[in-house]
């Protein structure tokens, strides 16, 4: 476990090592052959040349067929693992997630399901701008039938990748852009993390600051600096947020007293409202003050670094929220 | 003859959904095929068990045609436990794995992405299974036709694209919505074969079909088929039809196949009125069982909602 | 106002109206035209013979090219009403909506807008199923950039849509099918109801019920029959989702000191989240208990009658959730 | 000279883009045109100030073929507040109304149905402006090109849709991913006019965007052209081309349109050397300036992540 790798190719190992024992499990999307470079940033490196370009295949710019093509093929019992290169261009897709893939198992009464995996990358960050950084998990989260999966280190990444690929229903995997280059631990070949189930990544007993992705990761590294200040917070990885772990949260919450949920995703109708309100529901009159939602402002994600910046939830922002629910003053 | 059993099992079945429908007896939102019976019956006397079909809202002809159990459509239509769906589906999402029927779309045009993967599936398999996409015309125009028929083109799927042409979508006329003739032209910009018949002339359809099947199993890839032919109850049952021209419907009764296919059977000394009647006869028994079989079937448990939205059930 | 018509009649006012005053007003749409029946349930009868085939045009099913020709003509000054025909279909064209209707203005610093109106129709209760009666309004709430209105009666329907087709921003007009038909006091033409004010349809010191829509109404007439039996609560139809009015619900809430969300949205991340979080932000303290949200369950909308009525907010769960906050035992 | 004009400044504004962006001054994604530029030069030099074009990530050299100021470009690049976009946009949206450069998108293929709606709004005004929508080869796949060039079509809208085919999309080859061998070749599914023409060839470029721009403004309808051409610095700038044939990019300079329109010129007499040589040097100044001005320009304030959401300025 002390080797370091990054993100990029902790997913690789996961589509690796689950196509080498299923022979069901298919990779799809733009760009993702080797021929053409195993994908825009080399995620799936490799693949085709392993395992041959009838089970690694590059597609046309048709996410729609393509996606539909990953969900007929599903249903017939392969296991695909559809990339659409970024969160923003499952818009236009959006009919064979929302509309089909989350609903046939249910709409068929049971008789068909669709065990796939739908990777996407994103993020605010890399001086993309407005179409190509929108976290818009809650979208898919309010959707039944879909899980959505958002993992903040390589070995996250891959046991929840592994996971996902078992998973019997349509998962989706969103990758956090800026962060997969960085280092971190790498992780057991083989290991699984189970889909829904949230990491303590530092235990504390005056706040719990609650998130997922590259942010809910800044706020642990924030936490070391504010226990030198006499704050001892606890910080919880949520690692998948439909299915969210209510119980772990709630613990946490109720030792703590008190809340702040952290995400990219715009706070305005975003997933920390869904947290916060559930948290409140079953704590009502144990908070010592409400929960505190940290999101993106409420605007297209700009490209001006200043700007770009400012729209994403800052460590200030953490600041000030956890000085003012444990009282100390700035 | 198979043929004929399946045309009169489709045309009886639809007078029969009017008919309970008219009388209340059944609440749903239904698209009659009357008019095109001849296209699933004749596609699907093509197919093996083995193969699969995807379809739309008004796909009833397709289900029923590709083997989907009478009763258990039935049921589905009336929202009970015993349906293929348990009722959770409804007429527009019948689903019947065991026939092939894999999946009933209501969005124009996404019949088509989901064949693909299908077929795409028969290829991985190495079996020379193909996939049946039923689709309108109108549905020619939108995104999803043409993402489908190129990807299915350049990784050679076994799969036919079936466009039923009945000159309309929902109340507006073909020649207003797509900028060419005939939605077979299209084909080309695929580079796969395209045909365009007369989709209530059963030989034809037959000939062309196979051509399109038989390509498929030898895996050379996709085919277009524009079947023209006619709905006689407009777009959704109900539908006041002021949008058609006068004496439209009165003209293309001309073309209906079920009497026109009865005629040429009898008329060519293929069959016997007596036969052909004994096959009507024995459908519309099976249909006036399935329909007593739904009705009597009990409403699904409100349990139903937390089961199947994941292989786990739900608590509520 | 004594005349009464029904939210299909008054639709149609608000577009003939605005026609009428500004020939720069477009509708477009598969089958709006009057020689296809205007449109599929006849909202739009009359317009295209009484303003010409050229300002109401009868579409492809082609949902990507002809919202973003609307966007493309409300560029350049238009003021085109879409119609997507079904809620669920706004899923082939998301891509149009959000990437580009939504963010044009702030992508472009305000060089450009988009002051389109995109009517929809949804709802369950018709017995259409999983595809036709999806309740979305939390993904468009949630992208900065649109205005969501649902109104529930057909004098509110006239005056947002006039209000609708006046704004410089593109709004998400959504109709709810199973009221369409109702008959409800007839709008004085002309009248404007501003977009983010909400409206007290009763008033109550007991208990707060928040929503919008059908559900809203029903709860309505509920109230009274609760009002029987001694409890007293203020109905406050929220009448456009985004912008909400943080402002009404605070002031009631923090009168009665107890609140219900209610709508037809799955519940789960559903625009209740917001509204609940934002309560409790705000009043933290002074609930009697945690504000309660009622949506629909967490599945496609199922057609058998029996789970489709299932699966809608009950007024059993209402009445369960007033007594629970009032104290009162059933 | 206008043509030979804008080639240059293209030519020249690229090459200091990635002159700029690899010494570090400025951080962004960057999709060079670099080996495109006769497209938008001659396609531009025959539209007025008050044609409008849309375009895509890789559509600089559209924007600055259709007038767009090359310092509030450069601005916009930096992401700095005298950007065309105020910084918000940046290099994939930027706009400019003023010189009729209404929208660049990021999404593949949505430049087609916003221009449906540009070219409406003109046929609505009764003006025989026209417009043009810039798309790559691989966008031919996508659902939204087959949906517009339909409605284009039907509704006879002065849109040219004009195709740079530069043999990649991102990684993937043309042939890989499209079933024809030429997006022009789909124009007969639309009952358009379609033109395929070597896109670095000024004159052959020339005669047929005057023929489809012709046909728009006199009401006539949409055309589409395929130009064919080469990307010389890949997908994104910094993008390693082992996906391409060895040799590939050497064959293709051999086409590269400014070194070879400049001795077309040159050769024919048209202009001297001296000429051109004026017509870059000046370009080079005002590239410079822009630079300059850009580097020189504020960061937006903070307050813009409020304003321009809607009409109103948000509270924070
Ligand atoms: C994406 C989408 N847009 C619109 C609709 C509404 N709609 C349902 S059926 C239909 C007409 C389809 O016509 P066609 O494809 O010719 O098939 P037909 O009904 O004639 O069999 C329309 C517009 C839909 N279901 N999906
Ligand atoms: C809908 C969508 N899918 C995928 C992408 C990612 N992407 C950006 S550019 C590109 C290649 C486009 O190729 P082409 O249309 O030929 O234009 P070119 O870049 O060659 O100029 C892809 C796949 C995108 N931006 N939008
Ligand atoms: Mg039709
Ligand atoms: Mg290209």
């Amino acid at each position: 476990m002390s080797d370091k790798i990054n993100m990029v190719q902790a997913i690789n190992w996961a589509m690796d090592d689950a196509m080498a024992e299923d022979k069901k499990v298919l990779v799809l999307g733009e760009d993702v052959a080797d021929h053409t470079g195993g994908g825009v940033v080399g995620i799936t490196k490799g693949l085709s040349d392993k395992y041959g370009r009838e089970r690694v295949v590059a597609t046309p710019i048709s996410e729609t067929a393509f996606t539909g093509a990953a969900i007929g093929a599903a249903m017939m019992g392969f296991k695909p693992i559809v990339e659409i290169m970024l969160m923003n261009f499952m818009t236009v897709c959006s009919d064979m997630i929302v509309n089909h893939a989350a609903k046939l198992r249910f709409m068929s009464g049971g008789q068909t399901s669709v065990p796939m995996v739908i990777r996407t990358m994103t993020g605010p960050g890399m001086g993309s701008g407005g179409q190509h950084s929108d976290f818009m998990e809650v979208w898919y989260a309010h959707t039944a039938g879909l899980k959505v999966v958002i993992p903040s280190t390589p070995d996250d990444a891959y046991g929840l990748m592994r996971s996902a690929i078992d998973d019997p229903d349509p998962v989706i995997f969103v990758e956090n852009m800026p962060v997969l280059w960085n280092p971190g631990d790498a992780p057991v070949r083989g290991s699984r993390i189970p889909i829904g189930k949230a990491k303590v990544i530092r235990e504390g007993k005056d706040v719990s600051i609650i998130g997922y992705g590259r942010v809910i990761q800044n706020a642990n590294a924030y936490a070391a600096k504010l226990a030198e200040q006499g704050i001892d917070a606890e910080v919880i990885d949520l690692r998948s947020v439909q299915p969210w772990d209510v119980e772990t949260v709630l613990a946490s919450v109720e030792k703590t007293g008190a809340a702040i949920v952290v995400h990219e995703a715009v706070k305005k109708f975003g997933p920390g409202a869904e947290i916060a309100s559930t948290i409140h529901e079953h704590l009502h009159g144990r908070l010592r003050a409400p929960v505190v939602r940290i999101g993106a402002k409420y605007a297209a994600v700009p490209f001006s670094n200043v700007l770009e910046t400012a729209s994403v939830p800052s460590m200030d922002e953490i600041e000030a929220a956890v000085r003012s629910l444990v009282g100390v003053p700035a | 003859m198979d043929i004929y059993s399946k045309m009169s099992l489709l045309f009886h079945n639809d007078d029969r959904a009017r008919q309970v429908i008219r009388t209340g007896r059944l609440n749903m939102p239904y698209y009659s095929f009357r008019g095109q019976e001849a296209i699933p019956s004749v596609v699907c006397s093509q197919l093996r068990d083995s193969d699969t079909i995807s379809t739309i809202y008004r796909g009833t002809h397709d289900m029923l045609a590709k083997g989907c159990p009478v009763d258990k459509l039935w049921a589905e239509m009336a929202g009970r436990v015993d349906g293929t769906c348990k009722g959770k589906g409804g007429p527009m999402h019948i689903t019947h794995p065991e026939s092939g029927m894999m999946v009933t779309t209501g969005i124009v045009g996404s019949s088509m992405p989901i064949a693909c993967g299908l077929a795409w599936a028969n290829k991985l398999n190495g079996t020379d299974d193909v996939t049946v996409a039923f689709f309108g015309d109108a549905a020619g125009n939108i995104g999803a036709f043409h993402e489908s028929l190129n990807l299915a083109a350049v990784w050679k799927l076994p799969v036919i694209f079936v466009c039923s042409n009945n000159r309309y979508g929902e109340h507006t006329k073909f020649e207003e919505t797509c900028a060419v003739d005939s939605v077979a032209t299209r084909a080309a910009a695929y580079g796969i074969p395209g045909h365009k018949v007369n989709g209530n002339d059963v030989v034809e359809l037959y000939n062309v079909t196979q051509e399109a099947i038989d390509r498929a199993r030898a895996g050379e890839g996709p085919s277009l088929i524009e079947a023209n032919t006619f709905r006689f109850f407009g777009h959704v049952f109900g539908d006041d039809d002021a949008y058609m021209p006068a004496g439209e419907k009165e003209a293309a009764a001309a073309g209906d196949p079920w009497p026109n296919y009865r005629k040429f059977l009898t008329d060519g000394g293929y069959a016997s009125a007596a036969d052909l009647e004994a096959i009507d006869e024995a459908h519309k028994a099976t249909i006036e069982a399935a329909v007593a079989f739904a009705l009597a079937s009990p409403w699904p448990d409100v349990q139903e909602m937390y089961r199947d939205v994941y292989a786990e059930e739900l608590v509520p």
